[in-house]
């Protein structure tokens, strides 16, 4: 859902506190996604009580019960991992207070755990990732041999991105993953893992990166070696971040799914909308997009993160 | 005597360390109810023997028989379980258990496994007062001087009920009064049946507890006799395979005060200087050329006198002069500064630095002084190395050998060589001769009386007393940890005259 | 026969045989050609993956030779890169180079006071190395995220790229870069005394004291060496991607620069070191990551793979393991 | 006789000296509480709801199973080793109970297997470090490289547990009034605590892995049995990590590879500022739980500031724990 109610006070009874545990700032898209649910609270009027987990499962289920026991309105969290939340959503629930999950899921059965889930879709980032190199290749019939930069091995979007990637091209066997290797999510990793790919495999067509900053990094191994990123190896990567998009205007991405870090101005209204007791969707999708070269130089302009 | 079947029999022992044989085709017998002494010069391989024998070291040959059974120890522990109480050479223990746990580990009274305390501290004193020691037992090991913890040592390994006891040089840095109450100690285990192998480099120690001894010269066996058929000088010349006179005149050194002392210029003075718990404030001068001997019981301070003059240990009343300008000593390094050398007496902790080479050792001190921007030309380091390898005989000759690997003698020879190449004004020597061998021994006392004639002002601890008489000038006497009087070493002072102001006979 | 006993015989024969393991899977793995103006191949890539541990594990060498360890390398490469890219993001013309050298030096000279203050809280403070260093490795991140303000800074500085990703007379500037540093640091400890005074502290610190040695000095001296090693390898590795990533950015590298230590040779406990023996060991841990790529091992299974190598080697480098297992059994002498 | 215990005075000096000696030797420990509470004072002081119980009662709850880890670190650390494994072990761990709980296995066969597991890893890699005298850290550190491999191996995605023994004790309190409580993991690693306490205390086998710690070669010559003790220890390190492991799995009812990262560097933290030497030989285990409750205390007060970004985070834990350890520095240097 994507109406703008806002700016009406929510509750009425005075200031909405929102306590917001972040996973913590593991990536330039993670400050983004924070900077805007701080700008959007702000803007909003509400009370954010902000707290960085570092990365850690127990900070952040150490942040829920310090929430709790500060009696905050409403709970929010990017979970860091799926799993293992159900007794501390419960215990937020008995001090019934809504909790909003943003960014990932968790995979509790008990859905009435949390009010509502906004964030991306990992594994439909994944089946747009491939269903473009599907249309890409539509009708060549030689195969075609994808080199794979994995996230951070474990981690939720890594194993979501990779498997909705596999999905979609297993349908055809001309697409071929020769290679697939973490690269960390990072800069470094995707440029160092992408050279030993461009040594050992005498054939690389296409290049899958879970996130732009791989992405940017292969782009420089690929130049390094004499090749123009782009063209002589095509590279789908997920994000959209401001580099990436730059790289993606350059031509040197030739497709970038967006994973939308902004999900600030949506996590707002929701949270209004669940202290009024309003019924909200059981799954809010942030509204997210593809991009290819042209649209890139569109928006790049106002691309801010 | 002989009749009886030996408690212990080792037959050709062979032992080699990667560049030297340490043991060669060597037999040792123990009798119960004997003592035995194992005599060698440093490095002859007595220590090694004992290692091997309690399973420290595996052998490359020979054969041990424990009484009728033959035995290959993988460990002390096994030899202990097997009888055989040991104290190692260097001080063996835990200085950072209490002074009881270091006696009884191992062996706690328990109750259902939970150890009794209390029991243990009241039987660790009674033990420790057999040797005539009272020390805080709850205190960590690690506050008392060295000479205590050896006495500790001694303490545990009498207390473990065994058939065999092993003494690895235990006298080194004990006097009179120590020794003699060890050997009454010894007497009684020996009339209990129980075999005592005593190691040892002051002979008249020996003469007086052993019934026999084995000779070692490096690492081949020499002989076994009984005590009462080998007259010293043949001993000696057995364990260095030198001839009689080159020792008699090795033995026949001239006293210091014989010699006539032309007292240089003043050095050193110590005004009220003293540290609490440590020593009482003292006031003391040292003059070039002239050596001072500390004199005390074990435990009197000699040593925390010493530390202070060298800044080891902070002096908090009083303050030092050196050429008549006061220095406050904030560390060893601005007492180097002003000249002054100081080669502790626990040269396992506080000298040598184990795994760096005899090279490495002996310049280190003057490299520190030099500073880490001027290192000592390699050509430099090699005239300075032999030279003192050379003059105190350390041995194995090879600088470049890990000080480790040395033998305990060997490892003091070294500590004493770093001080000498510095050239102080001032040399402090603690307990310069522990565990070092006759010969190398009369060669240091003859260094010393050079340095002094060099004008090297001295400052000479030993536990030894007729070398403290026989090397300085003057004699400075501790008792309780404060100095109560000083003599003049004129002829008319002797050991029982110093004894007698120790002990605290003559009105100070 | 003799060069079998060598310290680094065994580290050595595994490198090989990871090296040559690459064969099977990548014929070319060997193969060295010359590519507009430079060298390029995997040996090369190796080389120039290996310079930022080599740096920070000769610092590392030199810290654990004094008895200490730094856990704050990797913050202070984060810090170091992360000020290097700021300046240069302010210059108005990111290709000057003197603007680009200015920008390296303030990163270096910022890691050296970081040295100071690491090396101050061990020496004068007395604190415990491990805890001294894990302030820093803490907070370290945090002050570099601070100046990046979360996001990755990018520059597009010719110059500064040159620092980790150019070539002179052939050769990667990063490896040359760690192989100055390496010689540096070798004629430092070995042509002066200061090796001798380290491994004197090391082994014994009591004994070097009362022989006269400065502990204090020395201890503030290799830290402050440390921290600068990891702030020029900070650089190379931002240089490297023409951007200051403040959490990537030498994360858990305090590992494997440790490691690289061990394998060299230098126990931990402090005392005797080598340099050598770290470089090689750096260079084998970095040849290990790439082989796990090269040779395409899933990566569910590449820790384990790396958990083999290792055990492997500390197996085969232990005396008493080839004495006990390799060799027929016979008792090896307690270490007394 | 010759007194030596005495300073040059009178017998009641004597027996003032001994009182001293006893107290110097808890100071480290004693000056670690002082400067606890009175951290936990300025937290009361300036955040609301701070001085409420259950913010004390939490940071049991939320570190029981690093209290657990720690107090086996502990033992490691004493005999002058380290255990870096024990991280990887607590997330093997929880793999692996989470696995076979979803395959339905019964917790009753469960829980016995995987504390068993740790507790053989630990087995092994002391067998290592004894029989082959390789290095702790590398030993242990192949060990975190094994242990995470396989539970990566095992499954790349967390694990829910659903399994109702693991939910009871995950949701199981025990109540001393209306939201006053603490969980069941609390109670199980306050025992472990005070069983390592006293074993540390009161038999030969605590003595002995002081007087390891102390000096291993004398300990050896002392006829201490050396190789068992040292195994022993890493045994037990692993055990109390796969206990804590569990724990964590109660405190998460879940299982995921990538749990525990870095714990093993805050059980050492824990351990070191608790008073520990980590060259080994002295220090306690109640120091030890300080050290847990240091650490927790600086997450609650950071949480309670709320608001503070990823990095003023970082920086800000980093500042703390500075002015705790140079506080702690100087009170315990006074007192010598
Ligand atoms: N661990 C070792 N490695 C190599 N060589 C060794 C080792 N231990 C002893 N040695 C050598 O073995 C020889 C005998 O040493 P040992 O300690 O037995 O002499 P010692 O008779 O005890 O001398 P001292 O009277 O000085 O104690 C010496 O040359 C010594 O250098
Ligand atoms: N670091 C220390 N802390 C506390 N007490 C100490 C310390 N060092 C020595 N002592 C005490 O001071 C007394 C004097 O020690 P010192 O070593 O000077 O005696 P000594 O005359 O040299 O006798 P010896 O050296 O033969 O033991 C010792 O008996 C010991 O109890
Ligand atoms: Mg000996
Ligand atoms: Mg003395």
């Amino acid at each position: 859902g994507g109406d703008d109610g806002d700016s009406g006070s929510g509750g009425g009874d005075g200031k909405l506190v929102l306590g917001f545990s972040q996973v913590g700032a593991e990536s330039g898209w993670r400050t983004a996604n924070t900077k805007s649910i701080q700008e959007s609270a702000a803007s909003a009027g509400v009370e954010l009580k902000f707290s960085d987990a570092q990365g850690k499962q127990e900070n952040q289920i150490k942040a829920i019960r310090n929430f709790i026991t500060q009696r905050v309105d409403v709970i929010a969290f990017s979970p860091v991992v799926e799993s293992g939340w159900d007794t501390v959503l419960k215990e937020a629930k008995d001090a019934n207070i809504p909790v909003i999950l943003t960014d990932r899921a968790v995979d509790s059965q008990d859905t009435s755990l949390y009010k509502t889930f906004i964030g991306s879709d990992f594994v439909l980032e994944g089946k747009k990732a491939g269903e473009w190199l599907v249309k890409d290749y539509e009708g060549k019939t030689d195969p075609v041999n994808i080199v794979e930069l994995q996230g951070t091995p474990g981690a939720a979007p890594a194993n979501d991105r990779k498997a909705g990637f596999a999905d979609v091209i297993k349908a055809d066997p001309k697409f071929k993953v020769v290679a697939s290797q973490t690269g960390q999510f990072t800069r470094t990793d995707g440029k160092q893992v992408m050279e030993t790919f461009l040594k050992a495999q005498p054939k690389i067509d296409v290049l899958y990166a879970h996130n732009d900053d791989m992405g940017l990094g292969a782009i420089e191994a690929i130049e390094a070696a004499g090749k123009k990123p782009g063209t002589d190896i095509k590279i789908i990567t997920v994000d959209a971040v401001k580099d990436g998009m730059t790289a993606l205007s350059e031509g040197k991405i030739n497709y970038i799914v967006e994973c939308s870090p902004l999900l600030g101005p949506q996590l707002m209204d929701l949270a209004k909308k669940v202290k009024a007791g309003e019924t909200v969707p059981q799954r809010v999708l942030t509204e997210e997009t593809t991009f290819t070269p042209e649209q890139a130089k569109a928006v790049l302009a106002e691309r801010k993160y | 005597m002989g009749s009886r079947p030996p408690v212990l029999e080792m037959t050709g022992i062979r032992k080699v360390f990667p560049g030297v044989t340490a043991l060669d085709d060597v037999d040792f017998r123990l009798l119960p109810g004997e003592v035995h002494a194992l005599m060698g010069e440093n490095g002859a391989g007595k220590s090694t023997l004992i290692k091997v024998l309690t399973g420290v070291y595996g052998t490359d040959g020979g054969e041990i028989r424990l009484g009728d059974t033959s035995v290959l120890f993988g460990s002390p522990l096994q030899a202990q379980q097997a009888g055989i109480s040991t104290v190692y050479q260097e001080v063996n223990l835990c200085t950072n258990l209490s002074v009881a746990e270091n006696i009884f580990i191992g062996r706690e009274p328990r109750s259902l496994g939970r150890i009794r305390w209390a029991e243990m501290r009241r039987r660790a004193v009674e033990l420790l007062a057999r040797l005539d020691l009272t020390l805080d037992v709850s205190a960590p090991l690690s506050t008392y001087s060295l000479a205590i913890q050896q006495m500790v040592a001694i303490a545990r390994a009498i207390d473990i009920d065994a058939k065999v006891l092993i003494l690895d040089e235990p006298t080194s840095s004990l006097d009179a009064s120590e020794v003699a109450q060890l050997f009454a100690v010894m007497r009684r285990l020996k009339d209990a049946g129980v075999a005592i192998l005593f190691v040892s480099h002051f002979l008249d120690q020996v003469y007086e507890v052993a019934d026999r001894m084995t000779v070692l010269r490096n690492g081949r066996l020499i002989g076994e006799y009984r005590t009462a058929d080998l007259p010293q000088m043949q001993l000696v010349a057995r364990m260095i395979g030198k001839d009689l006179e080159a020792l008699e005149e090795l033995e026949s050194q001239p006293r210091s005060s014989a010699r006539e002392l032309e007292r240089g210029p003043l050095i050193a003075k110590a005004v009220g200087l003293g540290r609490a718990g440590g020593i009482a404030p003292f006031d003391m001068e040292i003059h070039a050329g002239e050596v001072v001997g500390l004199a005390g019981l074990l435990g009197s301070g000699r040593t925390e006198m010493a530390r202070l003059f060298f800044g080891a240990d902070r002096a908090d009343t009083g303050h030092l002069e050196i050429d008549g300008k006061p220095l406050v000593l904030r560390s060893p390094r601005t007492a180097m500064a002003h000249g002054i050398g100081f080669s502790s007496e626990n040269r396992r902790t506080e000298g040598v630095v184990a795994e760096l080479s005899v090279r490495e050792n002996i310049i280190l001190a003057l490299q520190a002084a030099r500073g880490w921007t001027r290192p000592i030309a390699r050509r430099r380091q090699d005239e300075l190395v032999d030279k003192y390898v050379k003059a105190l005989n350390i041995r194995p000759a090879d600088p470049d050998m890990p000080v480790r690997n040395l033998s305990g003698g060997n490892q003091q020879k070294v500590l004493l060589a770093r001080w000498l190449i510095t050239e102080p004004r001032l040399l402090i020597i603690d307990e310069p001769t522990r565990g070092i061998d006759v010969g190398a021994k009369a060669e240091i006392q003859r260094i010393v009386a050079e340095l002094a004639d060099g004008g090297t002002a001295v400052l000479f601890v030993s536990a030894e007393l007729d070398e403290v008489l026989r090397l300085s000038h003057k004699i400075e006497v501790l008792r309780d940890r404060r100095l109560v009087e000083e003599l003049d070493n004129t002829d008319d002072v002797d050991a029982d005259r110093v004894m007698r102001t120790i002990a605290g006979g003559v009105a100070s | 026969m003799n060069f079998v006993r060598h310290r680094l015989f065994w580290p050595a024969a595994i490198l090989v045989a990871l090296l040559a393991s690459n064969i099977f899977f990548s014929s070319g793995f060997f193969s060295i050609t010359v590519h507009d103006g430079h060298l390029y191949g995997s040996i090369i890539d190796i080389l120039r993956r290996s310079a930022p541990l080599i740096l920070v594990g000769i610092g590392m060498t030199l810290v654990i030779a004094t008895g200490g360890i730094d856990l704050s390398v990797g913050s202070v490469m984060a810090i170091s890169g992360a000020l290097a890219c700021l300046l240069i993001g302010d210059l108005d013309n990111q290709n000057s180079v003197i603007g680009v050298l200015l920008a390296c030096a303030a990163g270096i000279v910022l890691s050296l006071v970081l040295g100071i203050w690491n090396g101050t809280l061990v020496a004068s403070i007395g604190i415990q190395p491990i805890i001294a260093t894990l302030i820093l490795m803490v907070a370290g991140r945090g002050i570099a995220q601070l100046i990046t303000d979360g996001q990755i800074l990018n520059v597009t500085s010719a110059p500064y790229k040159v620092i980790g990703a150019g070539y002179t007379i052939a050769l990667p500037v990063s490896v040359l870069i760690a192989a100055g540093m390496v010689a540096i640091a070798v004629v430092l400890t070995r042509r002066t005394a200061l090796g001798l005074l380290i491994e004197a502290v090391g082994g014994s610190p009591t004994a070097s004291r009362l022989a006269g040695i400065q502990a204090r000095r020395l201890t503030i001296m290799v830290y402050v060496f440390s921290a600068i090693c990891a702030g020029i390898a900070g650089l190379i590795y931002s240089s490297n991607v023409s951007s200051a990533d403040s959490n990537a950015a030498g994360n858990l590298i305090e590992l494997d620069a440790i490691l690289a230590v061990v394998i060299g040779g230098t126990r931990l406990t402090g005392g005797r070191f080598s340099l050598a023996g770290t470089v090689l060991g750096a260079v084998l841990i970095e040849t290990l990551n790439v082989t796990t790529v090269s040779i395409g091992i899933p990566v569910e299974t590449t820790l384990l793979f790396k958990a083999i190598v290792v055990i492997v080697l500390c197996l085969v480098q232990s005396a008493a393991f080839r004495a006990k297992v390799l060799r027929r059994p016979s008792r090896v002498g307690a270490s007394a | 006789m010759i007194d030596v215990t005495a300073p040059p005075g009178t017998p009641p000096a004597k027996a003032r000296n001994r009182v001293l000696k006893q107290n110097r030797r808890h100071v480290p420990v004693l000056a670690t509480l002082a400067l606890l509470i009175i951290m936990y004072a300025v937290g009361v002081a300036n955040y609301r709801g701070f001085s409420d119980t259950q913010v004390v009662l939490n940071i049991f709850v939320d570190n029981a199973f690093l209290l657990v880890v720690a107090a086996g670190m502990t033992f490691v650390i004493l005999t002058g080793g380290i255990d870096l494994s024990v991280g990887a072990v607590v997330a093997l761990t929880t793999t692996v109970a989470a696995t076979l709980l979803h395959a339905g296995w019964s917790a009753a066969v469960v829980l016995p297997l995987v504390l068993l597991m740790g507790t053989v890893l630990g087995l092994g890699m002391g067998a290592v470090i004894h029989f082959f005298q390789v290095e702790p850290f590398i030993a242990t550190l192949a060990g975190m490289f094994l242990a995470r491999g396989i539970a990566l191996l095992i499954n790349r995605n967390s694990i829910p547990i659903t399994d109702g023994f693991w939910t009871a004790m995950a949701e199981e309190r025990i109540r001393f009034g209306p939201g006053v409580f603490i969980s069941t993991s609390v109670v199980i690693s306050l025992v472990v605590v005070l069983i390592g306490a006293y074993v540390l205390a009161y038999t030969r086998f605590g003595r002995t892995v002081y007087a390891i710690g102390g000096s291993a070669d004398s300990a050896l010559l002392m006829g201490l049995p050396v190789g068992r003790t040292r195994i022993a220890v890493y045994t037990l390190s692993g055990f109390c990590s796969a206990l804590g492991g569990v724990l964590y799995s109660f405190y998460m009812s879940s299982g995921y590879s990538l749990n525990a990262q870095g714990m093993e560097l805050d059980a050492i933290a824990a351990v070191v500022i608790g008073g520990v030497l980590l060259t080994g030989g002295s220090g306690y285990l109640f120091g030890t739980v300080l050290g847990v409750l240091v650490l927790g205390l600086i997450q609650t007060i950071i949480t309670f500031q709320g608001t503070l970004s990823s990095w003023w985070t970082r920086i800000v834990v980093g500042v703390l724990l500075f002015a705790f350890i140079v506080l702690q520095r100087a009170v315990t240097r006074r007192s010598r």
